[in-house]
């Protein structure tokens, strides 16, 4: 058994982080050559934080592995998107391969990671990140489901809270569902939390806000991570 | 056996009304733009339409919705920042939709092509795209039964052929296209380049010339 | 509807076709450009009478598609070899596939046509093809089971009678079977068949027979095949 | 992330006696005799191998079933001209046997590798192969439900590989290798040539590096 204690890291002395501090952030607890997609959206920025010395090879659920930065310039190839079909580039060792067999690898469990962005979060983990509920919305739900369930790991990078102050780490999503206790971490502007599907949702580490006064604004039980 | 076509005209030639067609593309990369134009001029409609999105712009799978020819459309992701031509038509009750998760779309289209009379998928387990469908508890977990998406015809792109029908792509552009050219009575390939068997590497080969019924040049 | 009444073409003249004649009238109604697999045994030797003109493309379930005849001599590769493990040839225009791709194929009724030796066949289609049943024996399907199902016509190549003068083609199958219902027609030494799913067996040649003494010699309806 | 390893014994390590070991080939072609050796010397026993056949004359892995290692086999094909030794174990009640259509092998494998919980064929439908099997009418045809076939390690080999792992293969060797190589918790693969990334063709990688755990080079 360890001797470390359970504690939180509060950086109290500064406001909550900003959108690519965020990214920074889930950015270093990726793994050394791990196989990892990046959802459509702010999840895509996470790739600016690592450096190709990281070995950290990124799957595009279009068909590819060994997905470079995005393509600028004369780099633009409309032949070479990736799944916000925005152009991107190739780097060495990449592999082209079809739909069928891009979401085999998916759903087949060999992506180390993935990180999606969420409308809400369960204590459970449960993932709510595709369809507002909204009886006028027009549902689009992509790969998301797909990911969350085949991924070895589901991060999430989300702000903690909705603009109306509403928290989106919940006791139950009210949301549509994207996929059942799926989510591993949850990286947000305030905290990052672990979820291990026991009783509480751990905290590692807050900006901004103390740990204490982040129980009082959550309906979720929450206790400190060991680090 | 493949036929080779002098024009995007003959090779969407007979296509029927009511016709189910997958048309290959993620968002217009690998769409089949001049087969897709094609079948408009060819008049069919009371199409069911099975693509990733549902149309980007004004152009390709967009402009065979705003033609009126498609009755519903299965795909992941129909909503975009450029899918007015679709959004409009659903928000007036005009087009069905039916949400598919992407990697079921993929799935069910292989399964179509391959012969399984359906599979269990844990994709879409607990979620309003499952309601209704059948389920089963395996090694713990909760699988969905799904069913393959089998089609008239398929739309698809490629970036050479020989005239055999075997098919190579480009870089993302392939998506799709294969897993549909296996799900189709008749596979339609628009292709840049055309040669001689013998010219393109057979272990590079994505498509074999089993599954391509009708290739046309189109200019690139 | 056609004018043209039923009739057996009767070959009384001669004896029974060899291995290699029967073979050549299965060859001979091979339609143009068809994609074929041959089983292994006597149905591989069916390729011998094929030529280049036809387009008829060969298949082999272990990964290829466009595959050429025999290899001799410096021709031979031990990387490219057909479904009974001897060596082959790479015809212009082949392609290869892993196993699942290859019968992904088979299995989703792409090929043309598939023949294959055979135990016994019934009256209804019924194919016995990979197992003697007999206590000592030690079973190997391969892909027999697969290519029954799956293409899109079966034709059986094998002598009408056993050494012993058993009947092979029989009301219902006393061997294992390989799969229900998929033979389509009966290439034997002594007459061609053609199985319609309906009460009657037809047969549309004989040789060194006739078809009055066919219809004493076999437990199974037949009438006369409309040309 | 890939291993470069630097001798077969090293690419092999490990191996647990009790293990599902998939083992590439047809045949001989595409055999991993190398690694079937090391596994040998390595010495887990109360193995369930799956392979197409049983093992041909006294090499590979005939080897490996005549060193007493192997529990059962699951496989298409055992009986052949040249698998005595698998023959007198099988006569002599010595080793387990599992016939598996050989298409059904295939697809198995392919399900554990893509998270399919179960689907259903038409293969063996009727047959002694599907005797206590489940079965359900689809469109009026009979289907039997197969499960997946996950492995704790396959052994399988390919021509070419880069240091990330991605495989080529050559000619009629490629067979069960590629599909082998999803379906393993641990994939151990000999190539011939190792090269660095960037010169494989991306277009023409047949096994992405994400399924290979260890690459060994092997004299051709």
């Amino acid at each position: 058994m360890s001797a470390v204690s359970p504690s939180v890291v509060e950086h109290t002395g500064r406001g909550p982080l900003g959108r690519d501090e965020m990214a920074q952030v889930l950015a270093r607890d990726i793994p050394r050559g791990a196989y990892v997609n990046l959802g459509i959206g702010q999840p895509t920025t996470v790739g600016d934080h690592l450096s190709p010395e990281s070995g950290v090879i990124f799957h595009t659920e279009n068909g590819m592995l060994g997905m470079g930065p995005a393509a600028t310039g004369d780099a633009i190839d409309p032949d070479l998107i990736n799944a916000g079909k925005f152009p991107v580039t190739e780097l060495p060792g990449a592999a082209y391969f079809h739909h069928a067999d891009s979401f085999a690898m998916m759903r087949g469990g060999h992506l180390d990671l993935c990180v999606l962005g969420a409308y809400q979060v369960s204590a459970s983990g449960d993932l709510a990140n595709w369809h507002t509920g909204e009886p006028d919305a027009i549902p689009a739900v992509g790969g998301a489901m797909d990911l969350a369930v085949g991924a070895k790991q589901v991060f999430v990078l989300m702000s903690l809270f909705t603009r109306k102050g509403e928290p989106k780490l919940v006791s139950a999503c009210t949301y549509p569902l994207t996929a059942l206790r799926c989510v591993n971490r949850i990286y947000t502007d305030v905290a990052v939390f672990e979820i291990t599907g026991g009783d509480q949702v751990l905290v590692r580490e807050t900006w901004g806000i103390s740990f204490d006064e982040l129980r009082t604004r959550l309906d979720v039980p929450l206790a400190a991570a060991t680090p | 056996m493949t036929l080779l076509c002098t024009s995007v005209d003959d090779a969407v030639s007979g296509i029927a009304d009511g016709s189910t067609v997958l048309v290959g593309g993620f968002g217009t990369t690998g769409m089949p733009f001049e087969l897709i134009y094609a079948l408009i001029r060819q008049g069919a409609r009371d199409l069911t339409v099975v693509s990733n999105n549902a149309g980007n712009g004004d152009t390709g799978l967009a402009a065979l919705l705003a033609a009126g020819r498609v009755r519903k459309i299965m795909c992941s992701f129909p909503r975009q920042t450029d899918s007015w031509v679709f959004d409009e038509l659903y928000r007036g009750g005009k087009i069905e939709l039916e949400v598919v998760p992407q990697g079921n779309l993929a799935e069910r289209m292989r399964a179509a092509g391959a012969g399984i009379g359906g599979f269990y998928t844990r994709t879409g387990a607990g979620t309003l795209l499952a309601e209704g469908k059948e389920t089963r508890e395996i090694d713990g977990r909760t699988y969905v039964l799904e069913s393959p998406i089998a089609a008239d015809v398929a739309l698809i792109s490629a970036h050479t052929a020989d005239t055999l029908g075997n098919l190579v792509y480009r870089k993302t552009a392939r998506n799709f296209n294969p897993v549909m050219a296996t799900a189709a009575t008749t596979t339609v390939v628009q292709v840049r380049h055309v040669v001689e068997p013998g010219e393109l590497d057979p272990e590079a080969v994505v498509t074999p010339g089993i599954y391509v019924d009708r290739i046309v040049r189109v200019p690139s």
